[in-house]
């Protein structure tokens, strides 16, 4: 039977091998070490590595984060913590002039290993000051890498690909999928002995005929929900692509998979004007007009700040019905 | 945080407080019953799996916010963080709306679209309810700089804690109220924690937070919460500086919170202890030390008192049923309260597309 | 003979004008009474109007911008100046999370009559820090508007929109152009005695038959020397549609042209990743599939960080000769 | 802003100072007339159209740089703003390197990319040349924090602007600083203005704005910056804080700014009086103290003296030359230097797409 862990067991698990395995690197953010992380994903690891790499800060956001850059710019590899990345609003200048533009305004000169991560969701009654999903903001930046796994199996290995790289990486992951579980092998059943995700590589997460639905995050078990009942009740077979890192931008998957299906709908939390989906819809008429059978489709989260009452949160948000009404309208 | 202190005769002979009749004291008694029971009912309802999200109880800290509000006057404004249903009630707002807004229905004070971190009631001179840590920090600037700029004597009474004093927001205030002489009063509520991280874990200081207001030649205070007396008579000192003299000042006022940071917060025995706590319920209660007063000055019996504390829960279950009962927001009403342009139907509110599914 | 104005003049024309008719409308920022503006947007206002209403501040822009936002709360209506667009980065949490955001979260019951102001725009040799463009991250935001002048009368007309408007607008000029002269007719000479032009109208800056350049801001006269050469030389007769008003947005005027020519481009002077032009792009695609000839091209800045180096930054921004091949290769 | 000070006796006594040979002094000499001429150079340039941008003269605060920067060892890093050539050229970057960047050339401290507000060498222990007002802050203190973490024995000085103080990161930094206890030395350099605003016009403060540091416990210190030996004493008191005890220091030296904010200021005249400007130019110039000090002490003779400011010019010249002749980065650089994976052909810099026109 394949080892299960929850998305954030996963997590603590890279944590724990990076730390293990390079002194620079140190967790840092309000609440991850004494008292385990607002959401316990860096649970324990204070205990085991004491208050040298496991740092509990101040409500500072600005102050540590800019201080984790300029820390990284000395070889430190810190691992920022955004309790919600909500928060990103009050170190936004830290985060892209400094860690995000450093590097090429010193010509090079300069890098940031930095790593930037939190949850990045709505769907929690948290209102819309807590509910921001920035990854197309982070990712409208040459500089900037972003990453939103999916899945437990993909946050580990994104994870230690993350703070190995040598680029700041602003890493989101989702509250709603913490809990969540799946199979992730232990590092002695993989070959080469250690779980790890190269960036820029989509996963088709499920495979199909008639349709593609891209997506990155929690969107793509949407999909996946999605496809299933566009299987069951529509004979629809979808295909699922999940980005996994919105920049860099494995397209070469995503054209593949359009070429084949000649339809494709982008689905994904965050709201649609200038969304990682116009993008790719973009880019998908430029690339492959003649391979399109109808026009590309967005499903995005509902074009309001995000509500707090939360059965109509509940549908403000993507959710599976949706996408197959969307689906059947270009199938 | 709060030491123990009978509640000073000095304070209760402060002009402000001299002026209080028997039954203004019994009211400020019901206003802190009347949270209490409000932040208690919505545990329940909470666990209940009533509401989304977190629910930051005022529980403890009562006397701050009902010494404060009832010293305000017709121009006179609050705002606060997400910790913030003791101000709400304090200010005016019905425990109705309240109550309401925390079950995500149509007939809470902001219509279901903000929760329990974000009241709002401007026809009570109460702005928010603010999630980010110090972001409503330059808000209550602005309500001051509002004031002046109408010529209107007034202040603005503006919350934040112990933890939001590391936010530079509020530093950049501080800088703004003291260089143009506008009449906002920070109020730090100093419960000794920000989550689970102690004031000393989080934050560098001499003497205390509100001292930092003395770079910046503001006046500041520290003191203790949990006797209206003082609350009212010190923060009374500050009201008079913004009034008269249009100058903001900072006010440290210490004070506890019995649950934890959020109903959510697992942790709120593990970065305190049980006893710390206990101490602090059995010592310090606000309420407790109101009624002693009350009871000490004749203002009220304990039957009278009592009854208070019938009406007060009655009035909370009252709101959780009317809760229960009201509608939530339509499907449509989430595209409603974006624009003020396009709600009003005007012509600018009409040209162009403002919303983009599809 | 038509009078002329130059766009920096012509904001202030607007400026003036709303300052006599509305004594809650205030003007602040960084250098903006006493020295007359960094850019001399605001010359003589302090001496006409004094202290009260045009108002210098420290370098706080959270700070400011924050008491701005609050002040309009309470009925002030504050014209705020960042000096360059690009320091909205430390003052991201007051615009977005109180200025764009208090009026859902409190069910309507409170409004922000804010304008938030500057030249946003690269092309000046300031690196890139001082370089941003943001209005594809701030028209992202439901509750935002966002503005986007290109001539001195648009500035006019849609400034005096944005001081009136009861909702927060992000108003962006260009450096480049402030100095450039339009035709601004004066206010006798207009019906209605004042220049007033509504958000969400985009405005035809030139007819053309063949293809469809859309643009907002300074990258609208780009694409009218473009258009100008790809007559002269190509014979090929561009329609130059600019959109002023990127949120609220004129589709119709877009998609009545791309209907009638068939081939679009988006040009901005901002990044491709999640640009203004992918939004676009996505809703060309969607609403009028069957019309294209060929895929929505669009044309950006370069993508990296803004270059420092003079005629390096020259040619990182896009110039008419980009478009013209751009625009040849799709007719 | 400075007042005139002879050069204190007490200074000079200083044990650091006590330790400067005859040609130590001369050193220092050379370095601030090397800024000078570089700077003058650098006007003529820009306005001969050479240049893009901004550009922030250094002129007149000579000493603060020179004298701080000094001081330093093997772990002490510099970082600052964007009045960045100073700094730089006392850290020990060559005029060619800066030159060519303000040309804009390849052969810039930042290939071209960078420009007058971000030269870097961290090979220097020089971190920049940073545009946002205070920006810089947070960054220096993670320098701090690196070495700390690093077992290493150092310190980070972090200079910023009058103006500066009153940006949030500063004093969000300032808490981390006292709190952890890093060895971060926040130099403000006050030239009395911030562009056109007064310090009066854009800070509230008690005595001084170093005096905000007292709120976070750090310790602080304003004085004269026209006199390197009194920069260089004092500066070497928070050095040892620093290396000794890892605790931060605020420094407030006074200094003033000939030229206007930059070269692009039409208004330099008109915020501050030309007898304001004079006086400084005449009384206050801290080339022209030192020259004093050297002769006074006989360090050295009018006529070596002379011949050093020719040397720098010549540099200065050879440096435009120089830049002159350099060529221009190439389009393609425009992608390099985006991303260290991509540049370094990284198997993680070859897969997916990082760069999207088209
Ligand atoms: C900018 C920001 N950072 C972090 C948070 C998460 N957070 C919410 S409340 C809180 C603790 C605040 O403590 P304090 O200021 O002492 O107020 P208290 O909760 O004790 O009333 C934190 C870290 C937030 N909401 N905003
Ligand atoms: C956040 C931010 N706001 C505004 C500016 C524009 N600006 C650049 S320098 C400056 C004045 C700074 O004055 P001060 O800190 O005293 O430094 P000085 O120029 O005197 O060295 C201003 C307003 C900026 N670069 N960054
Ligand atoms: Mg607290
Ligand atoms: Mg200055």
């Amino acid at each position: 039977m394949p080892r299960q862990l929850s998305y954030r067991h996963a997590l603590r698990e890279a944590f724990d091998e990076e730390l293990a395995r390079d002194p620079m690197v140190v967790l840092m953010g309000e609440e991850v070490a004494q008292y385990n992380g607002a959401y316990k994903v860096t649970e324990g690891l204070w205990e085991k590595w004491g208050d040298k790499r496991i740092v509990d800060t101040p409500i500072s956001e600005a102050g540590f984060i800019g201080m984790g850059v300029g820390a990284s710019m000395l070889g430190v590899r810190p691992v920022m913590e955004l309790m919600f990345w909500s928060f990103y609003t009050v170190a936004w200048d830290q985060i892209i002039n400094n860690g995000g533009m450093v590097r090429y305004m010193s010509g090079g000169k300069i890098h940031c290993p930095i790593v930037v991560r939190g949850p990045a969701n709505g769907g929690t009654g948290v209102g819309a000051t807590h509910s921001h999903t920035p990854e197309n903001i982070m990712a409208g930046f040459p500089g900037m890498k972003v990453v939103c796994p999916s899945t437990a199996y993909d946050a580990k290995g994104l994870m230690k690909t993350a703070i190995r790289d040598n680029d700041p990486v602003m890493f989101m992951e989702s509250t709603a999928l913490y809990g969540e579980l799946w199979d992730v092998p232990s590092n002695d059943e993989i070959p080469g002995g250690e779980l790890i995700i190269p960036f820029g590589v989509a996963d088709i997460k499920r495979v199909g005929t008639d349709i593609t639905l891209i997506a990155h995050g929690r969107a793509v078990i949407t999909c996946l929900k999605a496809a299933e009942i566009l299987e069951a009740e529509h004979g629809i077979h979808a295909e699922v692509v999940d980005i996994r890192t919105v920049r860099p931008l494995d397209e070469d998957t995503i054209l593949d998979s359009v070429t084949k299906t000649h339809r494709a709908i982008y689905v994904e939390e965050g709201k649609p004007f200038c969304g990682v989906g116009a993008q790719i819809a973009y880019m998908i008429q430029n690339r492959v007009f003649d391979e399109l059978d109808a026009p590309v489709q967005r499903v995005c989260s509902l074009d309001a700040p995000a509500i707090y009452s939360p059965p109509l949160e509940k549908i403000q948000i993507p959710y599976p019905e949706v996408i197959v009404a969307k689906a059947l309208s270009i199938c | 945080m709060a030491t123990l202190t009978a509640p000073s005769a000095k304070h209760a002979d402060a002009p402000i407080n001299q002026k209080l009749t028997p039954s203004d004291k019994v009211a400020l008694h019901r206003q802190m019953v009347r949270i209490r029971a409000f932040e208690q009912l919505s545990i329940q309802h909470y666990q209940g799996g009533k509401m989304g999200g977190f629910l930051h109880l005022y529980i403890g800290q009562e006397s701050v916010a009902v010494g404060t509000i009832s010293l305000l006057g017709e121009n006179d404004h609050v705002i606060t963080a997400y910790r913030d249903h003791g101000h709400a009630l304090a200010s005016g707002m019905n425990m109705n709306e309240c109550m309401a807004e925390l079950f995500g229905k149509a007939t809470g004070c902001s219509k279901g679209k903000g929760g329990s971190m974000h009241y709002f009631a401007p026809d009570k001179n109460y702005w928010g309810g603010h999630g980010i840590v110090a972001g409503q920090t330059p808000l209550g600037l602005g309500l001051a700089y509002g004031l002046k700029y109408q010529d209107k004597k007034g202040c603005a009474l503006c919350y934040l804690g112990d933890g939001a004093v590391n936010q530079g927001a509020f530093h950049e205030s501080l800088n703004l109220a003291s260089l143009w002489n506008l009449p906002v009063i920070y109020i730090i509520e100093n419960n000794g924690y920000s989550m689970g991280t102690s004031q000393r874990r989080s934050s560098a200081y001499k003497s205390c937070l509100a001292e930092r207001a003395e770079g910046y030649n503001i006046d500041w205070e520290q003191f203790n919460g949990e006797d209206i007396y003082e609350v009212r008579a010190r923060t009374q000192v500050a009201i008079e500086r913004a009034h008269n003299e249009s100058r903001p000042s900072v006010l440290e006022i210490a004070t506890y919170r019995w649950e934890g940071h959020s109903v959510a917060d697992a942790n709120k025995m593990k970065y305190r202890t049980k006893e710390e706590v206990e101490r602090y319920q059995a010592e310090h209660d606000p309420i407790q030390v109101w009624k002693r007063n009350l009871l000490q000055e004749g203002a009220a019996t304990e039957a009278e008192l009592k009854a208070i504390d019938k009406e007060a829960w009655k009035e909370a279950e009252d709101s959780a049923e009317f809760a229960k009962n009201s509608p939530y927001p339509t499907p449509e009403s989430i595209f409603e309260d974006v624009y003020w342009e396009v709600d009003n139907k005007t012509e600018s509110g009409s040209s162009g597309r403002h919303f983009f599914n599809d």
